[in-house]
């Protein structure tokens, strides 16, 4: 990353400047005048500046940690589902409010070594960092090929988000029958030359990190986790790895090389027993 | 300037302990932080004889207004302190504070002799009050306890002694008294709140560590009137801490007579808030005295 | 329907005392109140020998999702009640818990004694909690002490006892062993945290009576730890309460081990909230169930 | 009030049909289709559905009190000066917001005597008892007169509030320049058969409160006071009484007559020292 401008110290202002739908989920877009351009996988802690803390059970109280979706001259874009108090007031802004913002924050995706392709393997709203990762690897000119996943028709919407991406739905209704690591599996039996970055839920993170390794694919694993500070103070986002002990997944990660992580651990750490 | 145990410091906005990683944010935000260290000193989390990697995940859970911790102390242990984060730790702009934790007086007593060589280190604090560690509990709970702790640990070391009380005790200022007559040169207080969340809808506590501590807002309250006790029962100088936000708090626990304040929780929500506290304070301050 | 002590309830939920004034609301909202009874037992607010007139106000401070209150347990005292208060309270349609506070074990036990002779009242909740007023705090926070006080109380009544812990001790299981040793029926928890604020802008305490106790979400992950912790000590049925304001919370105290639910300050906010929670985890429970 | 219907048991949502301002004051419609009719005096509980808590401080948390203004076919009006965490997110609603409401609430005024007239004595935002109060008198036929006072000339224009009303202001701005007592003595002076019903500042109803049992003048002063549950639940609003003890504001008040209150009891309640 040193060839990166490090984030401002501090939080900083900025305003909601469009706020689009694809489908369940919101893209809301923030010019940054002050921040350096993130790297794909890299992400910022949010924070509404109103009405932050007025949710269910009194919440949310901490900033939430997003992908960047795309950066560019119009500003960040993120990619929000509702999911609880946090997401539900950020997906609730409107175009002209503001946004608390600290970051680009952590580790972001590593091209593949030359001659490999790169697979994308999102899941749900896991798709955001790979889209950033989309526009940089083309711009690289590194073949690259993407396989989505989603609950349903509605969710799939998110597909259009990144381009020429093959689309499976766990109730069919759009593209596949089914998950996305088949998709991903009959990639990888039609040329196992590549590095496979994915992103998305605990369950699918896992299944593709044991399926690769089982293939000795490279993998770059995009990880969520309870997040505190997202900047490496509080501890409280760990992971833990094959090797012992723990790492940070907002200043060690985001993204993980698939082989530093043991069985189970994606599940852990969301509180799911592994 | 403020006079802090023979220390002179900027202004009285410090971190707690465990809430602010200076290693880390130098990575992450670059030379800025050191350029805008937002503390008049740097207290580093707890340090123990031995590495630890803390608590299994979740280690984090959300409450109204604060939250609950079980982070477990993960340090990589003296040693690795003493080589590798001293000498890091020393080019801050900031006076260093380390904070140190073990399970017995004997134990505690190694550490803080370790340290005592070491002219990184300006003061240490003894964590006697980390709710997810059995012995950090009992020692500072008990005044009793506390004092024959204190009378092992006080010789081992000339620099200024920081006592960190626990809030979890039926009369914390009593517990303070004991630390003074052990010999501590402060106090500081409150640690974090004992207590749990269950995973939703589960029969299961959330957090791995099973409980944990709470910190923030939520907290303020309890925390001012702790200070408030302790600073009525001691004459050594006193670290208030507990759901600062703003200026308009750091000046109530100076009210109730604290010297310095320590800023923990919010600086997760902005790393740079400690400096715009302590310019609130300066403000407040000003205009009090006008 | 539930049992508790040998009372029948039609669901968990109580009211935490002091929380909910059974005859203030029937003259405000008229016979809605009797009709819907959001509790399905109505414990009174604290009542001692003597009539008290409270605190100086102001009372209440408004904290980060939470309150502080410094009422002072203003009563009409033990007469006034017998004669006054548990005729008109025995029209209620649910069983009456009488919490009651006294500054010695005797004459708690004289006041339990005189409740003892009423059939208006069905349990007994001895209040050695109240962070507002000293007797209720030292004896709740010490086991030994708890122990001599439950020795007197005890014999003063065949009605059920519960105890009313206080959460400003070091180990409140250990003290809810105390109150089991000592013949309690059952233990109720969490009473308020000591807390207190300072006026805006000065440097004196803002409540008229100095210091107060913390209630509402602020405190809910720190009274779930502790009925999780005094659960795992006792066989007594236990009453959990801090900061419930839905049904989940309500099933997470019951998870850790309670048998009933009180709910407080929520109902400060809501009059008839209760109803709604008992409701929300009956849901809960059938979905649980199946 | 025996001839009132009582508060329907618990909180109920009611929208925001009509939001206007006067000066700096805001006033909000809101229909309240279940509630009884309110008297003159009482008061309801509200706190905004949405974004409650999220203010300065994570607060408001707790309901507020607020006198009716008016009520009618257009349902219930309230008259909100911005004064802290609470009052800023009321109003800041917009019309089509959701408000609680748990009301009416307390004791309101009681008429005067025949032959007597009403003294109606306000300051800033006090004034709200009074409109409706002028309104039921009127109604009877009863004599009213009517003296406000205000900050300035912007808060003055919540003498509009009411009808014919002498105005004192205490940069002089408008009307008398100086203390609304003054406008309160001339009419005194001029006519002692009166009961005066005050409202307003701490310090303006303990000057209302000695000036009139020094002249033998009956009043009845509408406290504020902070308030957790607005129908005697907490015992947190209490007001010290002449003969000793305390009455809470929300069910014996929050109209008191004069005379039962001791010199002081109006600033000791809100943390001012007597
Ligand atoms: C690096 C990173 C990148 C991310 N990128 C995106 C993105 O681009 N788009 C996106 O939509 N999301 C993204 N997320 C996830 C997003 O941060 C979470 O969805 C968000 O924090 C949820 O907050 P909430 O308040 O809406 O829900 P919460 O209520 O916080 O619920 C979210 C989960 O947290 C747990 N939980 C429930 N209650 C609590 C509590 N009180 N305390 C702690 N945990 C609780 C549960 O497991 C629940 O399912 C990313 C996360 C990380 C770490
Ligand atoms: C019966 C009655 C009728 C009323 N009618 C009206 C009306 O018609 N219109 C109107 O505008 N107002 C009315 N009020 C006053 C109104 O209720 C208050 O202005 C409101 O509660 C203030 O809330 P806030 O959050 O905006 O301000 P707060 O922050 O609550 O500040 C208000 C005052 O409370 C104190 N305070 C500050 N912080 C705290 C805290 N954390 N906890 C407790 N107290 C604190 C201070 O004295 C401060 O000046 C009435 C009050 C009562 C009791
Ligand atoms: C995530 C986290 C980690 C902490 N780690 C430590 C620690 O290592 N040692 C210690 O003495 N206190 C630790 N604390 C306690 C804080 O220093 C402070 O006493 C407490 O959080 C109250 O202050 P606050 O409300 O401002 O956070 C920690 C607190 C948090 C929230
Ligand atoms: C205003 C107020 C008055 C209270 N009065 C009493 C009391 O008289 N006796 C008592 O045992 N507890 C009293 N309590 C404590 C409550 O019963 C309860 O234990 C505590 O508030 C925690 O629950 P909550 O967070 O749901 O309010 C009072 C609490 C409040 C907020
Ligand atoms: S989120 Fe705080 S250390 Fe990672
Ligand atoms: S506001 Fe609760 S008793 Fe009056």
């Amino acid at each position: 990353m040193s060839d990166l401008a490090p984030a401002p110290f501090g939080r900083r202002r900025l305003r909601v400047s469009d706020r689009r739908t694809e489908g369940p989920y919101v893209v809301l877009t923030a010019p940054d005048a002050d921040g350096p351009p993130p790297r794909a996988g890299q992400f910022y802690m949010l924070a509404a500046v109103e009405g932050w803390g007025a949710g269910e059970d009194e919440r949310p109280f901490l900033p939430r940690a997003f992908s960047v979706l795309h950066a560019g001259p119009a500003g960040l874009e993120f990619m929000l589902e509702d999911v609880g108090p946090g997401t539900s007031r950020l997906c609730g802004l409107a175009v002209g409010d503001q946004l608390w913002v600290l970051g680009p924050l952590g580790q972001g995706f590593t091209p593949p070594p030359v001659g490999a392709r790169a697979l994308l393997c999102g899941g749900g709203v896991g798709v955001a960092p790979l889209a950033l990762w989309q526009d940089e690897l083309e711009r690289s000119q590194t073949p690259v090929s993407v396989v989505l996943g989603f609950r349903d028709a509605p969710h799939a919407q998110g597909a259009a988000l990144l381009r020429a991406a093959q689309v499976a739905t766990d109730d069919g209704s759009v593209g596949h029958h089914g998950l996305v690591t088949t998709l991903l599996d009959a990639e990888l039996d039609a040329d196992t030359a590549a590095v496979v970055y994915a992103c998305g839920p605990p369950a699918m993170l896992e299944a593709v990190r044991e399926r690769c390794l089982a293939r000795g694919v490279p993998t770059q694993l995009a990880l969520e986790s309870g997040m505190a500070c997202g900047y490496g103070a509080c501890y409280g986002c760990v992971v833990p790895l094959a090797a012992g002990g723990y790492a940070r997944v907002c200043v060690d990660g985001p993204v993980f090389a698939g082989e530093l992580l043991p069985a189970g651990a994606l599940l852990a750490a969301h509180g799911e027993s592994a | 300037m403020i006079s802090f145990c023979g220390l002179e410091l900027a202004h009285p906005i410090i971190n707690g302990s465990g809430t602010f990683d200076a290693l880390a944010a130098r990575r992450v935000f670059g030379d800025a932080v050191g350029g805008a260290f937002p503390f008049s000193a740097f207290v580093s989390k707890t340090i123990t004889a031995e590495p630890r990697v803390g608590n299994a995940p979740p280690r984090l859970w959300e409450t109204p207004a604060g939250m609950v911790n079980s982070i477990g102390l993960p340090n990589r242990g003296l040693l690795a302190y003493l080589e590798h984060d001293l000498p890091a730790l020393a080019r801050l702009p900031v006076p260093l504070i380390t904070n140190v934790m073990g399970s017995s007086g004997e134990e505690v007593a190694e550490l803080v002799g370790a340290l005592d060589d070491r002219a990184e280190v300006a003061a240490v604090e003894l964590n006697v009050s980390c709710p997810n560690v059995k012995t950090g509990l009992d020692i500072g709970a008990d005044p009793v306890e506390l004092l024959a702790f204190m009378t092992l640990v006080r010789p081992a070391t000339t620099k200024p002694l920081i006592v960190k009380l626990t809030p979890n005790t039926a009369d914390v200022a009593r517990c303070a008294v004991a630390a003074q007559e052990g010999g501590a040169d402060a106090v500081s207080l409150i640690n974090t709140l004992r207590a749990t969340a269950m995973a939703p809808g589960t029969d299961r506590p959330w957090l791995g560590g099973g409980t944990g501590g709470l910190s923030g807002p939520a907290i303020r309250a309890v925390a001012l009137a702790q200070v408030a006790a302790v600073c009525r029962g001691v004459d050594i100088p006193v670290v208030g801490m507990g759901g600062v936000q703003s200026g308009h708090h750091a000046a109530d626990l100076i009210a109730v007579g604290a010297t310095l304040v320590a800023v923990g929780t919010e600086n997760f929500r902005d790393p740079a808030v400690a400096a715009k506290i302590a310019e609130e304070l300066a403000k407040n301050t000003q205009i009090a005295g006008l």
